[in-house]
């Protein structure tokens, strides 16, 4: 039995006014373990604590119970007393005779009662609490960003600010991400890649940025502080270090009719390319599925009209390993393929696009060299239609295609691209349908308001029901009006459906790899939803745009900024010190039958087989659960789901849990 | 416990840390009365809860057992609660199946904004626990006085 | 069957592709046959398989997983599920074990025997449908469906769901078993008479831990009610909450591990229906969360193990007994 | 009347709070102009429990029942559904055929098909 | 020897009954139980009851003091109760001689006083087989089924039950009974024969002992076949608590939160825990406990007990067993 020391907080008048604080103190004396128990008006104070710190010494007491306040308020103060004297600190237990008790109950006969009872429990539990000791984990200086778009290149700016290394992984041969391809940007239709460019630059520039693009993430171990990540750098047939970007390969490739992704395929490209013209890295890429000399043998052109000789058609893909004290997930999205909507006729018809090739047909180095003209015959469209919440805000739909909820962006772009319309063309006519808009943003609502009122866009409350491509290439759009209750039939020349987005499908493979959760809908989920929106559950990965949710460039660059600085908050500590109430498997009693894994939010909880074998029995080796401390968090989710119950949380163990029950039924 | 012919429930109320515990001294801020026969364990997270400390409490005396977490969705460890919600469920069901007077548990997801929802929630057990009365189904005679 | 089983597992003894065969072996009557490990293509010899062979034999491959060599096990309809489960639990090696199902149409319980007034058996013969007893005190002609155990006169499922080589033509799943027929009894009663009955049950239990020990699902290396240490442990139902304590605890740790394959109530010696323990968290959950059956594929997710975020909350329970 | 509401939410499954008010139900719809009440509409004044006005309207039998609305509903809200539960809603009420026998003679024409006058029926007759 | 009709058998019953708790054998929906006698409970006809009438002596769980906490004291309390006089009847001669066998551990020095009382107080009165079953083998053990020993000897014929006091405390019940008829000493001659030609008949009446006894210690504690035997025990304790002579017990403290109650019961040597000391666990295999239940039965025993085997032959663990593994087959290995 512990040597338990009791003190009993008068809290001025808040807890004395209505527990009778001396009773309290003298009945809990009388405790078998209690060797000693004592009032005093303000425990919290110093005074307060130097009187537990005294009787720590001079009663040898193993275990304190401080009668006050809720733990919430002041346990890390009495850990603090607790440990100065000399004892662990998580010897620790608070009754909370404030919040719950004297606060709650006026009859002091009652709430001198209950006081009893709560301080009895805590010594109950007391009597069971392990010195605990908060491990270390080294953490690795070095945070890595997966993607390269807008979101990721803000967070790497950042981070690298700092003054920490950081690596940014970008799938596509050059960062960039979405942003590129778009031609303004709302509310103050500033150009994107004006803004941007010279991100992409300074990314290049940083001493303590690298950048790996034409790369993807193969596989993550690790825990926070101490991630390992092997990064596969797909071979791209031209070597980094020399190309120096001047395009003649680009330009000499015989291959000339490759879908070119940049403009969303609405033109061609060269099976030899730089994606655009400020790429970063500035660097050729040979398609390896259209370049001659790579499918068929021959040609080798490009490499003889480089001059810098950094054509190598037998470059290999290469493995990268890294180790990393944060990983940030910046994944981004994609328009949803909305081939399903028949009724929009998007397969049909070349005038019909998504609004993301309206941009390109917008931007100057899109398809259209920056000119509003029809896909089909290079007119200029003289009515234009756009349709909102295509595939957005679906339930349950036959498209089979829909996503529940709401893109977000689409509302503030149609107004941008209505309005691009009307003032670069002011005699074309400009119909916006919708079912409502959606404009909460700092400038957002004045910027729509503009689009109406000094743009004379047509906004029509109601959705656009077909869309039927006419013999004189017109497009007949039906849609209702609900506001004057009729069904109007537009001719239009040009449609543009407002797709919803999702998140790219690299999101949902990387989530297996960190062990982040994600959503149905294959978001990366949050940490907490208000309090920790940039972390994810998982310590240590932190999210960055718009794979935790749809968002805009504005929200993504704050978040990016969030996630950055969660980042440099991590990296700033040479150690993690770890939460000490963690799990613990008894290894003796483990089935290793996986369901305390199958529960366990953060990945925390591994498996290894271990050899118990004993002399008289013979051999038996049995696989056993391992908690990695670092990562484990503590919420003893994997406690219940142990049927053998070899899963224990410390601070809160099964044994310290029940002999608090035993104590308040007693 | 009866005292002076009145009966007086025992209650044990498991909170979680993030939110129902916070709760409930919200509810002591705002000095919204409940029962002083309710006594809270603070526990991490309501997925801490074993079924098991549940019987536990039945069969040490108590009368009525609540657990209070964080709202669906709103874990502080993003599953926990909804673990636990099944596992309450899976008890409920046995302890209904096995003839015990249906409410003498309860799981009630509270905020740690809801000070004024917990002391409401507590009232209202205290009263439908002492309406039920005794807990003589799940008791272990030897624990009685 | 038996001379097919026999055969096969001679075979397989002696080509070297299994070291062991796990079967059953013939008892002092013709009605206790016991589990038995075979080595050699000789102690064969003692192999039987008839309507007596009803003991799961899954749960004791556990022993053989980190065992030099391949297992050969006759695994009955049940038996694979639980089979099943244990593989989902990482407690067995599907590589270490070659599996042959044996279809099974029910197993004879030897307490019907007794009830119809078989004392002093000297002899049983199995024609079809009939049963011949032979006793000292003269013989009797049974109907051997009538003299099946409990448990296969509600079973889920004549497939053996999981095996390496079928003997016999595989059987298919009973979803009109109607398995759950006298959980709804009980669920129809009120809770008094719900307290009465499951009282009346309970309280004939003798720690004996013959249904823990038989369990496939109770596999735990030390049960919580062996260990000082989890707060619940006890040797003996000292007081009737114990014995409630026991039965819902072991009912709750197998919840959603349960294959129902009914080995509890078989082997109880005070014939406690502990099924209808294990039967209602599998028709709760099925209610509550969708049909599972565990063990029915190796590798799916309990639903203790799961959610969804629109799980119905607990108060459910409630709400529906008082719809009743 | 609540109880009529109810019965058209029963028959037709539908469940009109579903509906986010898109209209696009009534810009698919091919007898829009034909409708004094449009989908949309329909959907509107079910969940208000307007179901008698809805009743007296010629436009329950303008709805051709091409499914269009329920092919496009973004929340699988069916519209046609409703229409075709008011329209049932009216059948079951005594002598509220919309079609009785003795019309169908004079109705009758060579081109019309046998068909067409079988699916009247049981679209329009109890 | 004293008679009466089976049409009175109520009649003695309620005059038992009249001054001490009566208990016998009534039927259940599953099998045969000891039940206290209430006015129309039925003799059951069973062989046996399911499980054994060591209870009455030796029951699975048994208060023996409780401590009261209070503060910083503790105070002890004696809690034992004054055992009331009883009988059983229908006690068949294999749970007649495990008493013996019981005795035997309990009343040798030093006396358990908790079980002496009951014994002091009981009454067994004993029933003869009269349709002994396969499983029974209690001839091997030399009982003899139609000669069942207790304080009081019955025998049921066609139409009376026969008595007859082998010890004071019988005699003396059997004077109190007024409306028991003398008989002649021979009645029982015929039932007796009866029995004892069933008994010969058993598929069991030939099993030996022979290889068996307090002699043959080494021979049979390093053989080879134990292994075999036991590896598909469960490690259930069914065996162990079904069966009359099976004596080992557990003293636990339990504590109720303002005291500690101090109870017995039974323990198995089936258990990972049984005899677990401080350094750790003498048998650490199933196998080892496997092998000490019947060494304990059939040579330990014996060689403590001037060759009195420690089991009774009644057969339940050979019906309870979940795995159908028992002491007979257990003999038949060892011995071939």
């Amino acid at each position: 039995m512990r040597r338990i020391g009791v003190f009993v907080c008068h809290c001025g008048t808040n807890i004395a006014g209505t527990v009778d604080v001396k009773t309290v103190a003298e009945t809990l004396g009388k405790e078998p373990a209690v060797v000693y128990a004592t009032d005093y008006p303000y425990m919290c104070s110093e005074a307060g604590q130097n009187i537990i710190k005294d009787a720590i010494k001079e009663y040898k007491l193993e275990g304190v119970v401080v009668c006050s306040c809720s733990p919430r308020m002041h346990e890390a103060t009495f850990r603090k007393a607790v440990s100065a004297a000399g004892l662990n600190p998580y010897l620790l237990e608070v009754a909370n005779i404030r919040e719950q008790c004297s606060w709650i109950h006026k009859d002091m006969e009652a709430g001198t009662a209950k006081a009893i009872v709560l301080g009895r429990a805590a010594i109950a539990k007391v009597q069971l609490n392990a010195p605990l000791i908060a491990g270390e984990s080294p953490v690795v200086k070095r945070a890595l960003v997966i993607g390269g778009g807008i979101a990721g290149i803000q967070t790497a700016l950042d981070i690298a600010d700092a003054g920490y290394p950081v690596d940014i992984v970008e799938k596509e041969p050059t960062i960039g991400g979405k942003m590129t391809q778009i031609d303004k940007t709302f509310p103050t239709l500033d150009c994107s890649s004006c803004i941007l460019t010279p991100k992409m630059v300074e990314c290049a520039q940083n001493e303590n940025i690298t950048i790996y693009s034409y790369s993807e993430v193969e596989a993550v171990t690790g825990f926070v502080g101490n991630f390992s990540v092997k990064i596969r750098r797909k071979a791209r047939f031209v070597d980094e270090n020399k190309c120096t970007g001047c395009g003649v390969c680009t330009e000499k490739c015989p291959v000339k009719n490759v879908p070119d992704e940049y403009n969303l395929g609405l033109s061609n490209r060269h099976a030899a390319y730089i994606p655009f013209a400020q790429a970063i890295p500035n660097v050729a890429v040979l398609d390896k599925n259209r370049c001659i000399k790579l499918t068929k043998g021959k040609c080798g052109l490009c490499s003889t009209v480089c001059s810098a000789g950094a054509i190598d058609y037998e470059q290999k893909e290469t493995i990268v390993e890294e180790k990393y004290g944060a990983i940030v997930a910046a994944t981004g999205y994609n328009p949803i393929k909305i081939d399903g909507y028949d009724e929009f006729a998007y397969s049909q018809s070349k005038d019909v696009v998504t609004s993301l090739e309206f941009e390109r047909i917008l931007k100057a180095d899109g398809p259209t060299d920056g000119h509003l003209q029809r896909l089909s015959d290079g007119k200029q469209p003289k009515t234009i239609v756009f349709v909102q919440c295509v595939g957005s805000r679906e339930s349950g739909s036959s498209h089979g295609c829909g996503k529940e909820y709401c893109s977000k962006i689409c509302c503030m772009y149609t107004a941008k691209h209505a309005m691009l319309c009307r003032e670069k063309y002011p005699d074309t006519d400009v119909y916006v349908f919708y079912i409502d808009v959606r404009t909460p943003g700092k400038n957002y609502d004045e910027f729509y308001r503009r689009a109406v009122e000094q743009y004379g866009v047509h906004y029509i409350k109601g959705m656009v029901g077909k869309v039927a491509p006419q013999a004189d290439g017109s497009l007949m759009v039906q849609a209702s009006d609900l506001i004057s209750n009729e069904q109007l039939h537009v001719k239009a020349d040009m449609v543009v459906l407002a797709a919803a987005i999702e998140p790219d499908k690299s999101a949902r493979p990387l989530a297996t790899m960190l062990t982040a959760s994600m959503d149905t809908n294959d978001f990366f989920t949050e940490a907490h939803a208000k309090l920790r929106p940039v972390e994810s559950p998982t310590a240590g990965v932190f999210l960055s745009g718009v794979c935790q949710g749809p968002k805009d460039i504005p929200e993504t660059v704050a978040q990016a900024g969030a996630a950055a600085s969660k980042v440099i908050g991590l990296l700033a500590k040479d150690k993690l010190s770890c939460n000490p109430c963690v799990a613990h498997s008894n290894e003796m009693m483990c089935n290793g039958c996986s369901s305390c894994a199958n529960v366990c939010p953060y990945g925390a909880i591994t498996y290894a087989d271990k050899d118990f074998s004993r002399r008289q029995d013979g051999s038996m080796i049995r696989r056993v659960a391992s908690v990695n401390e670092a990562v484990c968090q503590g919420c003893g989710a994997c406690t219940v789901a142990c049927p053998s119950g070899a899963m224990d949380l410390k601070g809160f163990s099964t044994s310290q849990i029940m002999a608090e029950v035993d104590a308040i039924c007693k | 416990m009866q005292v002076n012919n009145e009966f007086r429930p025992k209650i044990v109320a498991f909170c979680c840390n993030w939110c129902s515990y916070a709760g409930a001294d919200l509810a002591g801020t705002n000095r919204a009365n409940y029962p002083a026969d309710v006594k809270i364990i603070r526990v991490p997270c309501s997925c801490r809860v074993n079924p098991m400390f549940i019987l536990r409490a039945f069969q040490r005396g108590a009368d009525g057992v609540i657990l209070c977490g964080c709202h669906p969705g709103d874990c502080h460890y993003t599953t926990g609660n909804y673990y636990a919600r099944r596992r309450m469920t899976m008890l409920f069901s046995m302890l209904s199946y096995l003839g015990i007077e249906k409410g003498r548990t309860r799981v009630e997801w509270v905020s740690a904004a809801e000070g004024a929802k917990f002391a409401a929630t507590m009232n209202e057990f205290v009263e439908t626990i002492t309406a039920l009365g005794e807990n003589k189904r799940l008791e272990d005679l030897r624990c009685k006085k | 069957m038996q001379e097919v089983m026999k055969k096969r597992a001679s075979e397989l003894l002696a080509d070297g592709t299994v070291v062991r065969v796990l079967g059953w072996k013939n008892g002092e009557f013709a009605y206790d046959p016991t589990p038995a490990v075979f080595q050699t293509v000789e102690s064969l010899e003692a192999f039987v398989y008839n309507d007596f062979c009803a003991s799961n034999l899954s749960k004791y491959l556990i022993k053989f997983l980190r065992q030099e060599g391949k297992t050969l096990v006759f695994l009955k309809p049940c038996d694979s599920y639980s089979f099943n489960q244990l593989l989902t639990e990482h407690r067995v090696i599907r590589e270490n074990v070659y599996i042959i199902g044996v279809p099974c149409d029910g197993k004879v319980a030897e307490d019907k025997l007794r009830e119809k007034g078989a004392e002093g058996i000297l002899g049983i013969e199995t024609e079809g449908d009939q049963i011949k007893v032979k006793t000292l005190y003269g013989d009797l002609d049974l109907n051997k469906k009538e003299c099946l155990g409990e448990r296969c006169l509600s079973c889920k499922s004549h497939q053996v769901v999981v095996f390496d080589e079928m003997l016999g033509e595989n059987g298919e799943e009973n979803p009109d078993c109607g398995r759950f027929d006298m959980v709804e009894k009980l669920e129809a009663m009120t809770p008094e008479q719900r307290f009465e009955f499951w009282r009346g049950e309970l309280s004939k239990c003798i720690r004996c831990n013959a249904c823990r020990n038989i369990c496939p699902a109770c596999s735990c290396e030390k049960c919580v009610f062996d260990n000082p240490a989890s707060g619940i442990s006890q040797k003996a139902a000292a007081d009737s909450f114990e014995e409630n304590m026991f039965h819902i605890i072991r009912a709750f740790h197998v919840a959603g591990r349960c294959t129902d394959c009914g080995e509890c109530s078989r082997v109880c010696p005070q014939h406690i229906l502990l099924h209808l323990l294990n039967r209602k968290f599998i028709k709760e959950m099925n209610e509550c969360y969708g049909e599972y059956q565990a063990g029915a594929e190796a590798g799916s997710r309990a639903p203790l193990v799961n959610f969804t975020m629109d799980d119905c909350e607990p108060s459910i329970i409630y709400t529906k007994e008082a719809g009743k | 009347m609540a109880d009529l509401k109810e019965q058209v939410l029963t028959a037709s499954g539908v469940n009109p709070l579903k509906c986010m008010r898109c209209g696009k139900c009534s810009g698919t719809c091919p007898s829009y102009d034909a409708m004094e009440y449009h989908p949309h509409q329909f959907v509107y004044m079910v969940e208000k429990g307007d179901i008698e006005t809805l009743m007296k309207s010629e436009s329950i039998y303008k709805c051709l029942s091409c499914f269009a609305c329920i092919e496009r509903c973004p929340r699988d809200v069916e519209p046609a559904k409703l229409v075709e539960a008011v329209r049932l809603a009216v059948i079951r009420q005594q002598g509220q055929n919309h079609l009785k026998p003795q019309q169908v003679p004079e109705m009758l024409d060579e081109e019309l098909p046998q068909q067409a006058i079988v699916s009247a029926f049981r679209k329009y007759s109890k | 020897m004293k008679k009466i009709a089976l049409t009175k058998l109520d009649e003695l019953f309620a005059a038992i009954a009249a001054s001490k708790s009566l208990y016998l054998p009534v039927d259940t929906e599953k099998g045969a139980k000891y039940t206290a006698w209430t006015e129309g409970a039925k003799l059951s006809e069973a062989t046996n009851t399911v499980r054994s009438a060591k209870d009455f002596f030796f029951p699975q769980v048994e208060d023996m003091a409780s401590f009261k906490v209070e503060g910083k004291k503790i105070e002890v309390i004696d809690t034992r109760k004054e055992a009331e006089d009883f009988v059983v009847f229908g006690v068949r001669a294999c749970d007649a001689k495990s008493f013996e066998i019981l005795d035997s551990v309990y009343l040798v020095d030093p006396v358990d006083s908790y079980y002496a009382s009951r014994r002091e107080h009981g009454v067994v009165m004993t029933l003869a087989c009269s349709r002994p079953t396969e499983t029974c083998f209690c001839k091997a053990f030399g009982i003899d089924a139609a000669e069942p020993a207790g304080d009081i000897s019955c025998w049921k014929t066609e139409d009376s039950l026969l008595l007859k006091a082998n010890t004071e405390k019988g005699q003396a019940l059997l004077d109190s009974l007024s409306m028991l008829e003398d008989a002649e000493d021979t009645a029982a001659d015929a039932v007796k024969a009866a029995t004892r030609e069933i008994v010969e008949k058993l598929p069991l009446s030939n099993l030996s002992t022979d290889a068996f006894g307090g002699d043959k210690l080494s021979a049979l504690f390093d053989s080879d076949k134990w292994e075999s035997l036991s590896e598909s025990c469960l490690a259930c304790g069914t065996c162990t608590f079904v069966c009359p002579t099976c004596q080992c017990y557990d003293i636990r403290d339990y504590d109720t939160g303002h005291g500690v109650k101090r109870f017995r019961c039974w323990d198995s040597c089936m258990y990972s825990d049984f005899t677990l000391c401080a350094h750790g666990n003498t048998r650490t295999t199933q196998m080892q406990r496997f092998r000490q239940r019947f060494m304990h039965k059939l040579v330990y025993y014996p060689a403590n007990n001037n060759g009195v085997f420690g089991c009774v032959g009644c057969g339940r663990c050979m019906r309870s067993c979940p795995i159908s593994m028992n002491i007979v087959k257990v003999m038949k290995t060892l011995e071939g």
